[in-house]
């Protein structure tokens, strides 16, 4: 059974909001309420209070990337030393531990940042393709609310977009 | 004191305004810019000439090994210090003053660390083998001397810049997307959707953006630290008398601190004037940025105090007549002129009425940076002027043109990656000002009346 | 490593002229003939050349007369080092700078590469064929009294050489000339020991007393004098001798003394004179008309006199009283006066009293071959020329190893006397000066190109014979080696005597052979024989030495109270001898010139050298330009101030200042011979070399003076870097 | 490179060296400068010259300091206030000091200079990019940068004089360090005899080209090591220990028997240089 995308505009945040927890609390055939995005120009910690918890993984790739950078950092730097018998540093040890740790230390971050935003790319789901339904409006100052559903659910969705005052509903036929 | 930015701003029309500042330049934008290719055209011209005939040009001598290029390679350093940490910083500590004013200094941070780099190059003697200092793996397993302050230095440059340069960038997505959905047109257009990843600011992308941008902030804070510290360490780790001093990482790391903010106080003035961002880099904002400058500039003050003073009551008879000769020889002037720009001027700063005069600030942000210049050359001048051995010292030998014209050249090389930059992407950062503005006043967005007018 | 003794055939294969010889200048040796580069496989090599392996070859360094024996490192063909012969009593196995510099005048790049005559101001490159045609039509046509030979200090089979031609075309015109020289001295020690130039024992000595003699430095054999200064210092079973330098300006050797007094200029004799009344009265019995002729000198009136304050003077005294044997040696300071020889006779009678004759002063070694004893130079002869030229008594003159253009006063005005000789042919090195004035130049071989046998004027034991042979194939085919043209010379003259050789080689091979037995290789085969003179370098001679007047006489001891002041030219110009420049012949070498002056630490310039004092009565400071004007002229030069010399004296370094010679040398300083006044010693009638009045004035602009010392001069502001403790504290004896 | 091998000899990668625990093995070369016999002739530096293919660089560029003596000649007045430099002057020969724990080593980016098996600190020319970070951490600034390409400088080396250039020592290009080796081309030729010969270094069979030049005999030369070694005598005598920063002559009660020290000790950089004090006598 086809898929239609819906995308509301909404100008004020609180009908967006209150929309929301309509659509979850009205449970319309053929709609999962995971399946709605909210689109926004700024970020809405309050938003995604109604949308439910989403949970948020990035912070593993960072302490991953972090401890690794370290890690990878003193072997190498010190299994490179270990070849200096030939060019001895006079009256320091081959591997001296000092100026190895200023050196790990500066790969551990190095490390935490770049898997970071590898961790971020992957979390967001960047970089993306864009979805059917976008509209400029919500780069500006409006918030829009995409949702999937079965055709059944499209005027339910619409009765509640009209509801809330939705400046602009825009529709579109999914795969 | 008012707010930090006007709050019946639209959000429409901080998109506009900033937008704006991306369209075709004035004459007066063309004008800079060439002047700033001029001058890099001098420095490229004074290294082809050293390069070519060798690093005797520059006018060092077995004393004197180092020169203007160390001294200005740890000014620009020392300049990329404000941006990024002032920005990570206030980030954490949700300051939101900084929002209007932290991505012009982000970019400084990544140019002046960029020409910072250069200079490295330039100082080498034999450029064409610098190679060696990176660790790659060869047959022969000959490697780096991890030991060398310079090889840290390698690292924790390349660190603070990839790192400076994601932060930069990460922090730019949503408004890239901005561009992307306003700019519809030319190679700009593919290049904002190329760079905005095809940003939505769907909820998934504002959660994990906001961790992201958090950790990034967190690394960085420590990272600038490090970075300048380990400069700091060039000098500290040596037994030059005048450098192997304790309290050089936190007195390089405050001199950083310290010209950034300066320069970010020119550059403020600057843009507010040439792209008209008076809504959004407000006095308010300068006020606060000029108090920080003066609490740094004090800061600065007292580590050279303690420098001074624990040299002078220290047993370390060398280093004492070094402090002397700095203050009484050939090096005199300069050594206190750096006093005065650097101690002594930044007190008019702490007079209400100067802090939101901008025609002043401007003029004393430029001194302030002179000053900060002038304190890298009194620690690389007069230190090799006058070292251990007093058979070789040297008090006559001072930098040739080559040497200023490649320092000369910097200037415009920063200037020249500036100016483009703030013409292909966005100076201010467009959702944090609305998140500034929302945060008081969800209730005025909504008056559809605002929208689009003025 | 060092490898001295090869066989003979192998060695003529390097010094035969040829083949092998090619072959053997591989590596980046552009070959002389056609300027090709020439790279060798060593497939066919003498078996005792190993490609990267130095071979030694024994030598003699000819950068001064001192006649150091030297061993040159030779790899693929090139002269590379030169290291001092351990087997030569002279060096044994030690070097000075000077005589390291030698490669560099061999290598030189300003060498006069063939034979030039001159055509209106520009010299034309001819054959030697024609050059040696030339000499001799020139020769025949002047009447034989009219032919002079102008040349340095010459000795051994050149000077045999030199001596038959002069014979042969009739003439007895030979003048040796040297610039710096002990000349006066020698005369003076004729008179007082019976022989020119004693041989002195440092090394027995407790105290040595130097009136201004360099020996460490510029003076007769400074090598040599290290080498016993060394164990003088050391000391008989540790008792550490001690130097006293009595001098107006500071040698090296004074900045090395204990003690150095800085004397009022010409006063040296009154001081000794005064040492020997002071010892008398500290009960050293000496011979009554001593004793009268020295009794005015009392403390006070001596101490007056010199400068030299009554403390040290007693010091002095007591110390040449207690420590005996000691040594008392009078050189260029004490000479230097129109009443010079009265000076070296004062300090030698203080030598006799004290009876070191005998005991630190020896006879020295007499030379077997007189016909090769050296002949030293002096300034006089240059005189006698300077007359005769004037006289037109001289008509052709032949110049070798003398540049009396650059070196003589401004009064000579040797230039212009040149110019009244109808033709002089220069033996040159450099287009020097000399060469420039001559009407035909012809290039000589390097020291490292030619043969020769060298016998020093200072004998460090007994006599001996320095060999002096090619340390590599010619660099320039058109030079020719001294022997060789004299030889050819000879063969116009009388060719029966000497058709028979066909070079110098074979002539000095010969003429060693033929008194092998005298050099000890009596029933050695005449080819072993030779292989060994070669590869020693060094033939020690069998000789009696003949003895020493030691009865002291104060005979005709006349000397006269110190110099009364010039108001005009109220300062006195002492023209320092520097170790670095000498007469300046080997200015043109760039490791010389680099080489910083040990007292001053200047490179490449001259300098005026005064004591504080006069700085601040003239109102200069370091680096101002002056000029320093005598009657005679006046030159420009950078002031130097330093207190290792006297108030009244001001001091310019000689060997600066060339018109000529070559890119490293001309232009670079100012020449102080020019602006001496013609003051002559009464007895010797030699240049006086000290007696220059000068006034010296501010001549405008101040230049950084081009030094190795810092700003800090001197001064180790506290550091402990150069350390000294008195001598009474340490046991040398104990030491290593 | 590998971790077991980091992991396997961990302790002796922990180890200093050289230390007391772990001298060198076979050769230590070291020098002694009697100063009381130095002159300042100046015969060492030429003697330098001649054999390093150092470039005699000029009035103009000397007086900007660019100046090459490996070896030079320091000399000094101890004549504070007194009228005349009575007691003449101090010289003293200053080259690299080969220090044991060598400040210019730790510092250099690239390695480009070591300590080599031997106790010498090397300088590799090809590996050094000319950073010159080894000089300015060089408390006696012995070290010499080629701030020209001297090769091809005009009157450096005109032909032929090109033809003397000591073809055992490398002709050092621009933008690298250079220094006093102690003559390593010849230390190299005397240990391959000895190798080839089955024995080590004799004293006295390999001289440095200043030690050997020197008039008065005033360096000696030779491997610290082997006790008959005069220098290890020397050093032996006047009590000067390679890896102490205070010495026997420091502590006053006999300090005064002994004449040996080293430059700037107390920087702890245990140069391998001991130069023997000045003497000067007190009755005149």
């Amino acid at each position: 059974m086809s898929q239609r995308h819906l995308l509301a505009l909404f100008n004020d945040f609180d009908e967006a909001v209150a929309a929301i927890s309509e659509l979850r609390a009205a449970n319309i055939k053929g709609f999962d309420f995971d399946d709605l995005i909210l689109k926004s120009p700024i970020e809405h910690p309050e938003v995604e209070t109604v949308l439910g918890d989403r949970p948020i993984k990035v912070q593993w790739f960072t302490l991953a990337g972090a401890c690794m950078g370290g890690l990878l950092a003193f072997t190498l730097v010190a299994s490179a030393q270990a070849n200096f018998f030939s060019q001895i540093k006079a009256g320091k040890p081959i591997v001296p531990l000092p100026p190895d740790f200023v050196l790990t230390y500066e790969m551990f971050i190095l490390g935490g940042v770049f898997i970071t935003i590898l961790g971020f790319l992957i979390c967001a789901g960047l970089p993306a393709k864009r979805s059917p339904l976008y509209s400029a409006k919500v780069s500006e100052d409006q918030i829009g609310i995409l949702v999937k559903g079965d055709e059944a659910a499209v005027t339910a969705f619409k009765a509640i977009f009209t509801k809330h005052k939705a400046l602009e509903i825009q529709e579109e036929a999914g795969k | 004191m008012g707010k930090d930015i006007r709050e019946d701003i639209a959000w429409a029309q901080i998109n506009k305004d900033v937008l704006k500042s991306l369209e075709n330049p004035k004459k007066l934008y063309w004008v800079i810019l060439l002047i700033a290719i001029a001058m890099v055209g001098v420095a490229v011209g004074c290294e082809i000439y050293q390069y070519q005939t060798g690093m005797g040009v520059s006018n060092k001598s077995n004393s004197h090994v180092w020169s203007l290029y160390i001294a200005t390679f740890i000014f620009w350093i020392g300049m990329s210090h404000s941006g990024t940490l002032l920005s990570a910083i206030l980030h954490l500590m949700h300051a939101d003053w900084r929002k209007p004013i932290y991505r012009f200094a982000e970019a400084m941070t990544t140019f002046s660390l960029m020409t910072a780099g250069l200079f490295v190059l330039v100082h080498l003697g034999r450029l064409w083998m610098v190679y060696y200092v990176m660790p790659y793996p060869n047959e022969r397993w000959v490697w780096p001397n991890f030991q060398s302050p310079l090889v840290w230095d390698m690292f924790a440059i390349a660190t603070y810049l990839s790192s400076s340069v994601i932060f930069l960038y990460v922090g730019m997505i949503p408004d890239l997307a901005i561009c992307r959905d306003n700019i519809h047109a030319g190679w700009r257009k593919k290049l904002y959707t190329v760079l905005s990843l095809g940003w939505e600011g769907t909820d998934r992308q504002w959660r994990n953006f906001r961790i992201t941008y958090l950790t990034i902030a967190c690394f960085l804070i420590p990272l600038a630290v490090s970075v300048h510290s380990i400069v700091a360490s060039d000098f500290a780790m040596s037994n030059m008398p005048g450098w192997h001093v304790t309290s050089f990482p936190p007195y390089f790391v405050a001199g950083a601190l310290y010209s950034g903010c300066a320069a970010i106080i020119t550059l403020f003035v600057i843009l507010r004037y040439v792209f008209k961002f008076e809504e959004y880099m407000t006095l308010p904002i300068m006020r606060k940025l000029v108090r920080l400058t003066f609490a740094i500039a004090m800061v600065w003050t007292y580590l050279n105090l303690i420098e001074f003073s624990s040299v002078w009551y220290g047993h370390d008879q060398t280093a004492k007549d070094q402090l002397i000769f700095k203050a009484t020889g050939p090096y005199a002037p300069y050594f206190w002129a750096m006093i005065f720009f650097g101690s002594i001027l930044p007190l008019l700063l702490a007079f209400k009425r100067f802090q939101t005069h901008l025609p002043l600030l401007f003029v004393v942000s430029i001194l302030l940076n002179v000053g900060m210049w002038l304190e890298r050359w009194m620690i690389i001048g007069p230190s090799f002027a006058h070292g251990h051995y007093p058979w070789t010292w040297d008090h006559d030998q001072w930098p040739s043109l080559v040497q200023w014209g490649i320092v000369f050249g910097s200037f415009g090389w920063f200037t020249l990656l500036f100016m483009v930059f703030c013409k292909v992407f966005p100076s201010v950062s467009m959702y944090e000002v609305k998140e500034m503005v929302y945060h008081r006043t969800l209730a005025l967005k909504n008056k559809p009346a605002v929208k689009g007018e003025h | 490593m060092i490898e001295n003794s090869f066989n003979r055939r192998d060695f003529l294969k390097v010094l035969g002229w040829g083949g092998a010889t090619v072959a053997l200048s591989g590596c980046g040796n552009t070959s002389v003939e056609d300027g090709r580069e020439y790279v060798t496989s060593y497939v066919e090599t003498a078996d005792y050349i190993i490609p990267s392996i130095g071979t030694y070859f024994n030598s003699t360094c000819a950068q001064c007369d001192a006649g150091c024996g030297i061993m040159g490192r030779v790899r693929e063909g090139r002269v590379l080092k030169l290291e001092g012969n351990p087997d030569s009593p002279i060096n044994s196995g030690k070097m000075c700078g000077l005589g390291q510099a030698g490669v560099q005048a061999h290598y030189n790049p300003d060498r006069v590469r063939e034979p030039l005559l001159r055509n209106g101001d520009k010299g034309e490159a001819i054959t030697w064929e024609k050059a040696l045609q030339l000499v001799n039509e020139k020769v025949a046509s002047a009447n034989p009294g009219s032919v002079a030979f102008l040349t340095g200090g010459v000795s051994g089979h050149v000077k045999v050489l030199l001596k038959n031609y002069l014979d042969a075309i009739g003439s007895d015109r030979h003048y040796v000339y040297e610039a710096v020289a002990p000349s006066v001295v020698r005369a003076a020690n004729k008179k007082a020991y019976g022989v020119e130039m004693p041989r002195l024992r440092l090394d027995r000595a407790k105290v040595v007393v130097s009136f201004g003699a360099d020996f460490l430095g510029t003076w007769v054999s400074p090598v040599h004098f290290s080498r016993q200064y060394a164990k003088f210092r050391k000391g008989v079973n540790g008792e550490r001798g001690v130097l006293v330098q009595v001098e107006s300006k500071m040698t090296i050797t004074g900045a090395n003394a204990d003690r150095w007094l800085a004397i009022r200029p010409g006063t040296e004799g009154i001081l000794a004179l005064g040492l020997i009344n002071a010892l008398i009265a500290a009960g050293l019995t000496v011979p009554a008309e001593v004793a009268a002729a020295v009794k005015d000198y009392t403390l006070d009136r001596v101490s007056n006199d010199t400068g030299v304050s009554v403390e040290h003077i007693g010091k002095l005294t007591a110390l040449l009283k207690d420590r005996s044997p000691s040594l008392v040696i009078a050189g260029g300071a004490a000479e230097g006066y129109a009443h010079g020889s009265q000076n070296a006779a004062a300090v030698a009678l203080l030598n006799q009293v004290l009876g070191n004759v005998g005991k630190t002063v020896e006879a020295p070694a007499s030379m077997p071959f007189p016909q090769m004893a050296p002949i030293t130079g002096n300034r006089s002869s240059l005189q006698a020329l300077n007359d005769s030229i004037a006289k037109d008594e001289v008509k052709v003159l032949f110049n070798c190893g003398a540049n009396p253009v650059y070196s003589a006063p401004a009064s000579m005005n040797m230039k212009e006397s040149l110019k009244k000789v109808p033709f002089k042919v220069a033996f040159a090195h450099y287009m020097d000066e000399t060469a420039m004035e001559a009407d035909l130049v012809l290039p000589l071989n390097s020291s490292m190109e030619d043969w020769g046998t060298v016998v020093p004027e200072y004998f460090a034991e007994g006599a001996q014979l320095n060999i002096q042979q090619p340390l590599m194939e010619k660099l320039h085919p058109g030079t020719l080696g001294m022997g060789d043209v004299l030889l050819a010379l000879l063969k116009q003259r009388r060719p029966a005597e000497y058709n028979g050789y066909e070079d110098y080689y074979a002539y000095l091979k010969n003429a060693m052979v033929a008194i092998k037995g005298a050099l000890g290789g009596e029933n050695e085969d005449d080819d072993v024989f030779w292989d060994s003179v070669l590869s020693q370098g060094v033939v020690k001679l069998t000789s009696s030495s003949n003895a020493l007047v030691s009865s002291a006489s104060a005979a005709g001891l006349q000397l006269p109270p110190p110099a009364a002041e010039d108001g005009t030219y109220p300062l006195r110009l002492i023209p320092a001898v520097t170790p670095n420049m000498r007469d300046g012949r080997h200015a043109n070498e760039p490791w010389l010139q680099e080489s910083p002056d040990p007292l001053t630490t200047i490179v490449w310039d001259s300098w005026v050298e005064m004591h504080p004092k006069t700085a601040a009565k003239l109102g200069v400071v370091e680096g101002d330009i002056v000029e320093v004007a005598s009657k005679n002229g006046a030159i420009k030069g950078q002031v130097y101030v330093f207190s290792g010399i006297h108030p009244d004296v001001i001091s310019v370094p000689l060997g600066y200042g060339h018109e000529a010679m070559g890119r490293y040398s001309k232009g670079v300083g100012a020449n102080a011979f020019k602006i001496l006044d013609p003051v002559f010693d009464q007895q010797t009638g030699e240049l006086a070399m000290y007696e220059t009045r000068v006034k010296v004035t501010k001549a405008g602009k101040r230049v950084i003076v081009v030094k190795d010392e810092g700003p800090a001069g001197g001064n180790q502001s506290g550091r402990r870097i150069a350390l000294r403790m008195a001598s009474g504290k340490v046991n040398l004896a104990e030491e290593v | 490179m590998s971790i077991t091998n980091l992991l396997q000899n961990w302790s002796d990668f922990r180890q200093q060296h050289p230390s007391d625990e772990r001298p060198h093995q076979e050769y230590k070369w070291a020098m002694s400068i009697d100063l009381d016999l130095c002159t300042g002739c100046n015969a060492c530096s030429v003697a330098c010259y001649a054999e390093n293919n150092l470039p005699a660089v000029g009035k103009e560029k000397f007086s900007h300091g660019h100046s090459h003596h490996w070896l030079r000649i320091e000399r000094y007045w101890h004549n504070e206030d007194r009228e005349y430099a009575d007691q003449g002057a101090q010289f003293l020969p200053m080259m690299c000091q080969q220090c044991e724990a060598a400040p210019c080593e730790t510092v250099c980016p690239v390695g480009a200079t070591n300590h080599t098996a031997d106790g010498l600190n090397s300088q590799v020319y090809n590996r050094c990019v000319g950073s010159r970070y080894c000089n300015a951490n060089c408390p006696y600034k012995a070290r010499y940068f080629n701030w020209y390409d001297y090769p091809t400088t005009a009157d450096v080396w005109p032909a032929p004089m090109e033809q003397q250039l000591n073809p055992d020592v490398t002709v050092r290009g621009k933008g690298v360090m250079e220094k006093c080796t102690f003559c390593v081309q010849r230390l190299t030729v005397a240990k391959s005899n000895a190798r080839t010969e089955g024995r080590s270094v004799q004293d006295g069979e390999v001289q440095t080209a200043c030690q050997q030049a020197c008039p008065t005999g005033a360096i000696s030369f030779g491997n610290l090591i082997d006790p008959e070694s005069r220098v290890a005598k020397q050093w032996e005598k006047q009590q000067v220990k390679l890896n102490h920063d205070k010495q026997a002559k420091d502590a006053v009660h006999d300090g005064d028997k002994l004449r040996g020290y080293r430059i700037l000790e107390n920087l702890r950089t245990y140069p391998s240089v001991m130069y023997l004090e000045q003497l000067r006598e007190g009755a005149i």
